[in-house]
């Protein structure tokens, strides 16, 4: 199993029957093939539907029938389409009980960078900035640091953000960080882990829960 | 009452160089392909754009990039299209990027009557320099204004000679919001039908919005991620 | 034909061809019939709905398919339905071509009283204030006088307003006023009436247009 | 996912005296019939109500006025409800009244996440009274605030057990914007579909905002304007 792999499949046990949630692009956009059996889950894509179902065959791809990562996907039944200013009031206005988006950079206050790299990379930051403002829990899911070791859970993020105090949850391939007022709390490890090598591994400082346990994993879908 | 014109040119004739033009779709999915060609075709310059994309390199707005043809761009997402960061990092091109839901908002408030409103969205960070923010109940928020165009130019799926529209799956995005907020609306359609052949209940755009309705032809449709890949083979 | 009657006439005079145009309660309801031959107009009623039609039969009345008035209508070929947000976004954001509606008080500075009389009446203002604030063009249509002889057309409006500043036109069965930055000017008077008649029937002084004509009425619809 | 409760009682069993509540409809069309007749029977009290009207005299919300049930009350017009009147002009019961469309737009708001806007609608009139008036561009406008609810209580056509809701012709009216707008939103729909059968380009309300769906019954639907000349017997 991936680190990617079980960071979506830990964040998907968290997913309540009738939830509404929106996947970001990447990573997050792996949750929606773990759900766990039994639960009905509705995923939204902001670019105007929700009850997003999975990749159609290749021969049946609908350019009208896209996600907001551009990728062609299915209709579940129950299904709806809307325009982006209902999309985004929908989002803004706290109906989404879960989004669910990368990171660049997350900080002790719960900062989120994930959309520029001033100078270098100019891409914009699409419903980022509403997806994170208007959901009533915000979950990053990220690898715990950049290929070349870099912690990317910081004191203080040092790109520009996307949003000021607005992750309630970090998930990683190696711990789950809740965070708090008091700051970061490290709340389940990977199996085989200590809250000592989480720590050296993340420039922020973490609070060690009391009730630390042990990440798990379903295997299954 | 018909509002229906023959060509897409002749839909975009007097369209000025200059002009404030708002482009529907989100990513390539539901943009107006004939009326974005037939304005490459016409060349007109200096425009000013408002669209959540860009098109991409070789489709959609990416022509009128490459045609030379645009000024300044509002957006929220731009990625895929690697002449126009090029561009916005030789600023040759002005451009402004806001959030999409604020993007959504601003424009529909624009139609609606609405000269500003309080959004959450951008609080502390660089979309929200220089503008006015206010604490309501125990939340600051962050004052935007609306957006209007002298042009939009829409895609929906089928219409009426009266001009009322309906869009097709997740075509339908930034189009109806847009159709509200110009002085000229344009709307390319793939089907005209009858008055009274669109279910009163199920028309998203009444026809009050609508100036011009042309029929597309020649749709290409291609699916982004795919052309990407593929470089823009598709 | 009654006064009322003369007034919708030379109202429905002005609609274009392709006006979206909406219509009071009470007297601006009848002006939909008069609508010139080779013109199409279409009527918004602000409980949600674009290309009204005229009464049904009584028999096919349909309680869901009533008029802001609350009277039962019926549907032309290109009509549609929308949410009251959506029809006051067509309102307040400059859309309809003309609204036309009645009033207790007009002045001198185009203000307009038509929603209530202090201690007296308890009703509310509807749609009105939206409409006055948000239409290309208001027209009130109005009988010149009160049933006891009192001129509704003042030097100041007394009762509390529905809009300050609004009016653009006052059509009553004696004569046309253009509401100026100068003040009403008088541009057209029924057939064998006068501007001192219409004047010596008015609180608010009227400013004679050069141009002054004749009310002209079509006979036919 | 379902949402389908069997009985309108049970739908509104838990709505405690003093709540805030927003009822859907137009005069008496697209009204919650049902729902209505439930809360009247369980006579709870010190309802803060908001919509648009308050029934007549015998039916709709008159019903729930008649019980003693309402404390307070927003709407835009209650013209035809002589004993609403009575109460008010005798300071019984709190009245505030507001325009239509700044009404609506408010309970839009308030499910859209803004939480305050400005409109040019009662600028110099009494409603603009003791509100803050900015310039913007050359108009003044009023800033007016969301409305949210504890409950919406609204009527649709068909519905899923989703939640998916469609509405009829001008049954419409403000319930697609209330469901938005409270904690609870409960639908009473005239027929039950399974999930798939309403068109999701048709959908006016997504299941999303939706807590509770029943299937009304026995509807009057009365014509309001009929139901006034009869006095009440129609």
């Amino acid at each position: 199993m991936t680190g990617k792999e079980r960071i979506a499949r830990r964040i998907a046990r968290e997913f309540r029957d009738g939830f509404y949630v929106n996947l970001g692009i990447g990573l997050p956009t792996m949750i929606a093939e773990y759900v766990p059996a039994g639960i009905d889950v509705m995923f939204q894509s902001e670019n105007g539907m929700l009850g997003v179902g999975g990749p159609p065959t290749d021969d049946c791809a609908d350019p009208d029938l896209i996600n907001a990562g551009k990728q062609p996907v299915t209709e579940l039944p129950g299904c709806s389409f809307f325009a982006s200013e209902e999309s985004f009031a929908m989002i803004r206005g706290g109906h989404m009980d879960m989004s669910i988006l990368g990171a660049m950079q997350v900080d002790e206050n719960g900062n989120l960078a994930n959309w520029t790299i001033p100078g270098k990379m100019v891409k914009g930051m699409g419903g980022a900035m509403d997806l994170v403002a208007g959901a009533r829990r915000v979950i990053v899911a990220m690898e715990h640091q950049t290929k070349d070791g870099t912690s990317r859970i910081l004191k203080e993020c040092t790109l520009p953000l996307t949003g000021q105090r607005v992750v309630h949850d970090i998930v990683t391939e190696l711990c789950w960080i809740r965070v708090s007022a008091e700051g970061l709390v490290l709340t389940e490890v990977a199996d085989g882990l200590d809250a000592a090598e989480v720590q050296a591994r993340t420039e922020a400082r973490l609070l060690v829960s009391p009730d630390l346990r042990v990440m798990t994993v379903n295997a299954s879908a | 009452m018909n509002k229906v014109v023959q060509t897409a040119y002749e839909a975009v004739a007097d369209i000025a160089s200059g002009s404030t033009v708002m482009l529907g779709g989100f990513g390539l999915c539901g943009i107006p392909e004939n009326l974005i060609a037939a304005l490459v075709e016409r060349r007109v310059t200096g425009l000013h754009t408002i669209s959540n994309n860009m098109g991409v390199d070789g489709f959609g707005m990416g022509l009128m990039l490459e045609a030379g043809m645009i000024a300044s761009h509002v957006g929220s997402y731009v990625g895929e299209n690697r002449r126009l960061e090029a561009l916005v990092l030789r600023k040759e091109l002005d451009l402004t990027l806001i959030p999409q839901g604020t993007l959504a908002e601003r424009i529909r408030a624009g139609g609606a009557g609405i000269p500003a409103f309080y959004v959450p969205t951008g609080l502390g960070t660089v979309v929200a320099e220089g503008k006015e923010t206010r604490k309501i109940g125990d939340r600051t928020y962050v004052l935007e204004h609306s957006l209007n165009a002298d042009v939009a130019l829409i895609k929906a799926w089928k219409g009426d000679r009266l001009g009322n529209l309906v869009y097709r799956k997740t075509a339908r995005n930034f189009n109806p919001a847009m159709a509200t907020a110009a002085k000229l609306t344009v709307a390319e359609i793939e089907e005209l039908v009858e008055p009274g052949e669109l279910n009163p209940d199920h028309v998203v755009t009444p026809g009050i919005y609508v100036n011009r309705v042309v029929v597309g032809a020649a749709y290409r449709k291609p699916i982004e991620s795919k052309f990407i890949q593929s470089g823009g083979a598709a």
